[in-house]
């Protein structure tokens, strides 16, 4: 079929699976808990919409593929990538469909020269302010697609889950969790059809974010989701800790989303445009200028897709100057662009928009309240907190790719980085088992966006779904052992394999998925693995790659390898702690039992994905990273994006990546065998040898403390000083005076005690100290000697390759 | 014998090497099989006799040749323990680790001109070094066995061979002195000629000094009256009192064939190796022409009367062995030490010093007269000898 | 399929033995069995040496390593070897440690040695010769015992060819140091007699 | 894979020599019995052996002027000969210590622990 009908069908279909849940939700918000026997049909009638939505998106991906054909993924690196997929990029134009839009005014258009296949257009326009047009449009390509399709896969999977978890809420229940004042527990009717409700209005938002065609309509819906996932965090509201999680949820990702507005007021003030790419709306069948997009316009294709501020930023960034009083004709511009003008407001909307995707895929500063957010019941945790919600920063981040400036990049790669570590680290100590889980979704999130910073594009939205499939399979499984034992704390549990087999295998399937368990054979040219392996080892690939081109910040380079050590280590240790061993808390493990089909079901379908999600389809040849490439913009290859010219590919890596990627988790998951499988060595020795490392961790690297110290502290001090000001005012003046007195007699004694004596004994003093410090480091325990030794001769080589090599 | 195979018969060089190894190997392993069966059975016999008995008569013609077999059968039929509380790897693994020693060790013993697996530059240093590592076999299997008598036997052993150690590489570096090399094989062709160019006959020190080596190398293979080890009389069996059957069978494989190497080390470094008494062969031209490298069949013959002398002498040596055996009795530990460090080091100290001495000062000595000198530098009367190392520079030269 | 070179897969065996049998002395935590894989990964050791074609170093790794210093060490192990000194456990943190900081010092020390261009190996040769040269490279054939034996006298004559002109200035011998081992070798041998005899309790 | 059919070099062999010196470096580290730590002292004089072995070889390495030749080997000798009589004086140490204080736990010989 030709272009134009495909684009249609396909806003046809994906806007049918985006509405889906939202009239569910009209009818549960309606119906309430007239919907059946205590709204028992809201769950139905939620699940039916969103495996409605199921079937649409895979149809739309099957029409897609059917158009399109399955795009090969080169190993070359380059720009034919694009061209491979981009039917030779020839210009095509959809005329105007009358009988298309009926009520709504909307045009499409599909790609043009050199840029990947996308469907654009606009469905209704809200509102316009000069050029700037804020409308319901639509943006779609293999990226929309393929998330339409997992974001909705998982989102079934979890409705169906949900109905099994959230059975108890059908009938009143009484929180044991909540003490009243006369000592009571809570007794409260069930919200089952509410919890439906607000997972209905959250796979909406997310679609809505997902098949967004410009910024504002993310932004809109980005808040949407906020707001969902502040609902559903506090579910149990009258938990104090959940209503506390759910608004440092919400009160955390507004700060984030504050630099996010700053950066979109940065695009539209330089750019007058929302739209990402181009597409024609009056169709007189050309682009005019205020019809292209952000990328267009930042990425000209004139010059080769090259990245340059627009002249809309150059102008702006020239006026804002005092100097410059030219008018901004076309070769001042020229000149200007050229002296740089406008570049940094470039970086400053790059930085701004990842800003809010910090937030909402709780990067470093804002990660803080994931962890918390686990206060709400499991399958949101699953969904909203693992799969898609902070998917979102990581799906914006790669959405705007191609207007990041390689300075954003630089601070989104360092941000990454320090996620993944520092989040890594915490979930070693962490024994809440869902805790383990969180942090290491953040660590996850952190590996996405290194990967996008260091210019692994494909790496980063890659891992982004192998992620979203096995920590949603981990999460369901955490939520099957909690349902079976209800206790987060693994230290009770152990043991549960044999109770219960089918969470506990499929988890491990999500354990090996989430370590990048596969066979490194790929030095004889095929490997096969998990899901995981695939994307994990793309990730180390570009790593290593970007230690080599960029040898400034080759400590990023280390940082997916010991990532992924960290990884195997901490996610073994949960399985482990789990199921293996002996049951440590006896009462608990009688209780225990395997959760009913109808959770553990959507556990196998999971983890069949976790398995085979990245492989190469046989036959078809169809694979994920390749169609993930086939929606790469053009100019956006790794060396293109960070501004280098003339390096080698990463995938001359590809060997060595795969080695580095396979002995790391295979050495996290041997130690984590060694301390808590197989008990050759105790967990305790090591904790005592570690005691402070291991208490900084179990703090989380005293974050909260850290937040509450600089932010809630001040405010209150500052309140408690304006209170009592004026008492200060009037007796001060009268203090001042006695005090003045007071200390003058004191002066002298001053003197005497502290600068006399003082001098005499800070000597005798300091002496004292040093001897008694120096005492201790004599141990006179040979082996520490030896390690002394040993610590010094690496840190000498370190020095020598870091110092002595550059020169 | 490779270059045999790559070129003659055209072998790919790896398979060459290969089939060389094997054959080689096949070859060798008869020496401690055949030959412990031999000298088990010469033994019996010589000790019969001494104590004035008949030996073994009955199985297997009239001399009972077939007894030994007999024995090894038995041997393998026997039931195999392991004490319960024994460190069961190290049990297993210690008369293999002997017996691996003293079969290793037979790689750089030439059997006759060129007639070795592994001609080594160093050859001399290396068969004592691996000798020396059967005794970690016997050290192994008293620690493993858990009994107090095999510790003990074990210890003794211990001590006894480090000790002994040192006087017999002094004694073994006289001859490799006077020859300039530590190659075996041309340590023994410097012996060519007359019985009067054996090295035992060189000077008087020699002379000495072979029965210290003698001394020593019985006490390093622990036989009586040195065999400590496994003094049945204070000691039950020593090391290998909780062995039996097939283990212990190559207790004694390892132990017989180590005394095969050391008599045969003596009679490479003191009795002219594979040359005879009196050069029959070499009149009767059955030896190679000098730098020949093809095959010729006199030389292939005398070689291998070479080797059957070289043998003989060697099978002497293991008999006067079994000989001192059957006549001494076994003396204690302090004795044992006593004589190591207060007799045997000093005198071959002293000989080895004095030795050296005779050498470097031009002392026309006995082979000078022979009919057939050595082509060396150390050959030629009237310049001054050279210094032994001086004169190893040119082994390569002299190699056939 | 080129042909195996042998040199090499003797080294690859030689090599997987020695570093076998090191690590199993670390983790082995039963003394006597410690030493018993010390013995062989010193053996192995020395078949490297032979490999490289020191075969004089070889048989003295052999002799004195294996033969003597291990029998030494063995004897102590003995003497001391009761209940529980026989096997004594570490901590797991310690292991853990020690594991990290020598993991990182031996990813530095293989770096570095894989860094120098010139130690990567001999410069390819087509195979068929590569075997022949590495079958004649095998030390039985070169005499490296004489040199040796004369540098400790004091005659460096491995400095005499002139391939190695640039190496012959400063024909360093080692005559002095020869001496002064030898001298310090017995002062040893006394001293630890000295020190290892039972103290007698002397009364008054 | 190549490693089979290409020649070896100084690298191999010093790859190996790490090998025994971080092992002996762990085994000193690790280990509770003094004859434990002084077979790790073993391993460390070892690898250090098998780097000087190496660098003096003629067949390791692509300029065979450069290679120690004699004084590799000389210098192995003498380190070996260093290690035995180390081994001695550290044995004759050892019964010492087990003499006196019954152990030969060296995690119990800090009577000058500051």
């Amino acid at each position: 079929m030709d272009d134009q009908v495909l684009g249609d069908n396909l806003w046809q279909l994906l806007r049918a699976a985006w509405l889906l849940p939202l009239v569910s939700f009209t009818i549960i918000v309606f119906g309430g808990k007239r919907l059946g026997k205590a709204g028992v049909l809201a769950g139905y009638l939620a699940t039916g919409a969103i495996v409605g939505a199921f079937v649409l998106s895979m149809t739309a991906f099957g029409l897609w593929l059917n158009a399109y054909g399955v795009p090969k993924l080169e190993h070359h690196g380059g720009e034919h990538h694009a061209q491979a997929v981009s039917s030779g990029g020839v210009f095509s134009l959809v005329k105007f469909q009358e009988e298309a839009a009926t009520e709504e005014h909307h045009a499409s258009s599909t790609a043009h020269a050199g840029t990947p296949h996308y469907h654009a257009g606009e469905w209704y326009r809200l509102a316009q302010f000069g050029n700037l047009r804020a409308s319901i449009s639509y943006h779609i390509d293999a990226l929309t697609v393929c998330m339409f399709c997992m974001v909705t896969l998982i989102a079934s999977c979890i409705h169906f889950y949900a109905m099994g978890y959230m059975h108890d809420e059908l009938h009143d229940i009484t929180d044991h969790e909540v003490h009243l004042r006369d000592g009571h527990h809570l007794h409260r009717p069930g919200r089952y059809y509410r919890f439906f409700q607000y997972l209905s209005l959250f796979c909406f938002s997310m679609l809505g974010l997902v098949i967004a065609g410009n910024a504002l309509m993310v932004f809109v819906f980005w808040e949407l989701v906020g707001v969902c996932s502040y609902f559903l965090i506090g579910f149990y509201i009258e938990r104090k800790s959940a209503s506390n999680a759910a608004n440092k949820a919400f009160i955390v990702n507004r700060v984030g989303d504050f630099g996010m507005l700053i950066g979109l007021m940065a695009l539209w003030g330089s750019l007058g445009t929302f739209d990402f790419a181009a597409s024609d709306l009056d169709h007189d069948g050309a682009i005019a200028q205020n019809e292209k997009g952000i990328f267009d316009l930042l990425r000209d294709p004139a010059n080769g897709f090259a990245l340059a501020p627009a002249d809309g930023m150059v102008a702006a960034a020239a006026a804002a100057d005092p100097e410059v009083q030219a008018a901004p004709t076309a070769e001042n511009i020229q000149n200007w662009r050229a002296q740089g003008y406008g570049y940094w407001l470039l970086v400053i909307a790059g930085i701004g928009i990842f800003c809010g995707c910090v937030g909402k895929s709780a990067q470093f500063p804002l990660h803080v309240w994931l962890p918390d957010a686990m206060e709400g019941p499991t399958p949101v945790s699953a969904l909203v907190h693992s799969a898609t919600m902070v998917a979102a920063g990581v799906y914006l981040v790669g959405r705007f790719y191609p207007a990041f400036a390689p300075e954003a990049l630089l601070v989104i790669a360092y941000v990454g980085a320090i996620t993944l570590f520092l989040a890594a680290t915490i979930a070693i100590t962490a024994t809440d088992i869902k805790r383990v889980l969180a942090y290491s979704t953040v660590s996850q999130l952190g590996y996405m966006m290194l990967s996008l910073g260091i210019g692994g594009w494909i790496g980063g939205m890659f891992h982004l779904f192998t992620h979203a499939f096995f920590k949603s399979l981990l999460f369901m499984c955490s939520g099957s052992v909690i349902h079976a034992t209800h206790t987060n704390e693994m230290p009770k549990m152990g043991g549960l394999r044999k109770k219960m087999p089918w969470t506990a295998y499929t988890m491990l399937v999500g354990c090996l998925a989430i370590a990048g368990a596969g066979l490194p054979f790929a030095i004889f040219g095929w490997h096969i693995g998990l899901s995981g392996y695939y994307s994990k080892d793309s990730i180390v690939m570009h790593s290593l790659w970007y230690g080599d081109v960029m040898p400034r910040h080759a400590w990023l380079a280390f940082m997916p390898a010991i990532g992924a050590a960290i990884t195997a280590f901490y996610m073994f240790r949960l399985w482990f702690m789990t199921f293996a061993g002996k049951p440590r808390d006896h009462h608990i493990y009688d209780h225990a039992h395997e959760s009913p089909p109808i959770m553990y079901v959507p556990l196998v379908v999971l983890s069949v994905f976790a398995v085979g999600v990245a492989w190469t389809m046989p036959f078809t040849g169809l694979s994920l990273d390749g169609l993930l490439d086939s929606a790469r913009w053009p100019g956006t290859n790794p060396a293109e994006v960070l501004g280098l010219s003339g390096v080698v590919d990463p995938h001359q890596y590809h060997g060595m990546a795969t080695i580095v990627a396979f002995s790391t988790a295979i050495a996290g998951i041997t130690l984590a065998a060694v301390f808590y499988g197989w008990g050759y060595l105790n967990p305790e020795d090591a904790r005592r040898q570690f005691a402070p490392i291991y208490t900084f961790l179990r703090n989380k690297w005293y974050f909260d403390e850290l937040y509450d110290f600089l932010f809630v502290r001040p405010t209150h001090f500052i309140a408690a000083r304006v209170a009592n000001l004026d008492k200060k005012w009037i007796d001060g003046l009268i203090d001042t005076l006695a005090r003045g007195t007071k200390g003058l007699a004191n002066l002298d004694d001053v003197i005497d005690r502290y600068f006399v004596d003082g001098l005499v004994n800070a000597v005798a003093h300091w002496t004292m100290s040093t001897g008694l410090a120096l005492r201790g480091v004599q141990t006179g325990r040979l082996r520490q000697y030896v390690m002394f030794i040993v610590v010094g001769t690496v840190a000498l080589f370190v020095m020598i390759s870091f110092y002595a090599s550059r020169a | 014998m490779a270059e045999f195979f790559i070129e003659t018969c055209g072998f790919p060089g790896w398979l060459g090497y290969l089939v060389t190894g094997i054959i080689q190997c096949v070859i060798l392993i008869h020496v401690p099989l055949v030959g412990a069966m031999f000298f088990v059975w010469v033994e019996r016999k010589v000790s019969a006799r001494i104590q004035d008995r008949l030996g073994p008569t009955r199985c297997g013609g009239k001399f009972g040749w077939l007894q030994l077999l007999a024995d090894g059968v038995k041997l393998l039929n026997k039931e195999d323990l392991m004490p319960a509380d024994a460190d069961k790897m190290l049990f297993r693994l210690a008369p293999y680790v002997s017996f691996c020693a003293s079969f290793a060790a037979m790689i750089a013993l030439p059997f006759s001109d060129g007639w070795v697996v592994q001609r080594m530059d160093a050859g001399v240093f290396f068969i004592l070094a691996v000798l020396g590592l059967e005794v970690f076999g016997v050290i192994l299997a008293g620690y493993a066995s858990a009994s107090k008598w095999s510790l003990f036997g074990a210890m003794r052993e211990a001590a006894q061979v480090v000790s002994y150690e040192v006087p017999m590489g002094m004694c073994v570096v006289v001859p490799v002195v006077i020859a300039g090399s530590m190659d075996l094989v041309t340590i023994a062709n410097k012996q060519a000629g007359l019985f009067t160019n054996w090295y035992l006959f060189h000077d008087p020190f020699t002379f000495i000094i072979f029965w210290v080596y003698f001394t020593c190398g019985t006490a390093s293979v622990n036989r009586a009256p040195f065999d400590l080890a496994e003094a049945e009389s204070e000691l039950v069996a020593g090391f290998h009192t909780e062995y039996s059957g097939f283990r212990w069978l190559i207790f004694y494989m390892a132990e017989y064939g180590s005394m095969f190497i050391v008599a045969g080390l003596a009679s490479i470094l003191f009795f002219g190796g594979w040359n005879g008494p009196i050069p029959i062969a070499d009149w009767l031209g059955l030896s190679y022409a000098p730098g020949a490298t093809d095959w010729q069949w006199q030389g292939f013959l005398g070689n291998l009367l070479g080797c059957l002398n070289f043998v003989f002498k060697a099978i002497v040596g293991v008999t006067v062995m079994i000989w001192v055996r059957w006549t001494l009795p076994r003396l204690r530990i302090d004795q044992v030490m006593t004589t190591c460090l207060k007799y045997c080091t000093p005198l071959a100290a002293i000989c080895f010093l004095l030795a050296t001495l005779w050498t470097l000062s031009g002392v026309p000595f006995i082979n000078d007269i022979a009919p057939r000198g050595v082509e060396t530098a150390t050959a030629e009367p009237e310049e001054p000898p050279a210094p032994p190392a001086v004169a190893a520079l040119d082994t390569p030269s002299e190699e056939r | 399929m080129e042909p195996i070179n042998w040199h090499s897969f003797f080294f690859l065996l030689f090599g997987a033995l020695t570093a076998v049998f090191a690590v199993a002395v670390v983790v082995t935590s039963n003394v006597v069995r410690m030493a018993f894989y010390l013995i062989l990964s010193l053996g192995a050791t020395a078949g490297l040496f032979f490999l490289a074609g020191a075969d004089f170093v070889g048989a003295m790794q052999l002799m004195i390593y294996v033969g003597g210093t291990l029998v030494l060490l063995i004897f102590g192990v003995m003497l001391t070897a009761q209940g529980p000194f026989i096997s004594m456990k570490t901590g797991g943190g310690e292991w853990v440690l020690a594991t990290i900081i020598g993991g990182a010092l031996l990813g530095l020390l293989v770096k570095t040695a894989f860094s120098v261009e010139d130690w990567q190996g001999p410069a390819a040769v087509a195979h068929v010769e590569g075997e022949e040269e590495h079958a004649a490279a095998l030390p039985a054939q070169s005499p490296t015992s004489a040199p040796i034996g004369l540098g400790l006298l004091g005659v460096r004559t491995d400095k005499l060819d002139p391939a190695k002109a640039e190496l012959a200035p400063g024909m360093a011998g080692y005559l002095l140091p020869f001496e002064i081992v030898s001298v310090h070798l017995l002062v040893v041998l006394v001293g630890a007699a000295y020190l290892a005899r039972t103290k007698k309790r002397r009364e008054a | 894979m190549d490693l089979l059919t290409q020649p070896v070099g100084v690298a191999h062999f010093m790859a190996v020599g790490a090998v025994l010196f971080v092992a002996g470096a762990v085994c000193m580290a690790t280990k509770r019995n003094a004859l434990g730590v002084l077979m790790g002292i073993e391993l460390v004089l070892n690898g250090a052996n098998l780097n000087f072995v190496a660098l003096g070889s003629e067949y390791l390495r692509r300029d065979t002027a450069l290679s120690l030749g004699a004084d590799g080997n000389l210098i192995a000798l003498f380190v070996i000969v260093l290690a035995a009589a180390e081994a001695a004086v550290a044995l004759a140490i050892t019964l010492n210590f087990y003499n006196n204080h019954s152990t030969v736990d060296v995690d119990r010989a800090d009577d000058l622990r500051g």
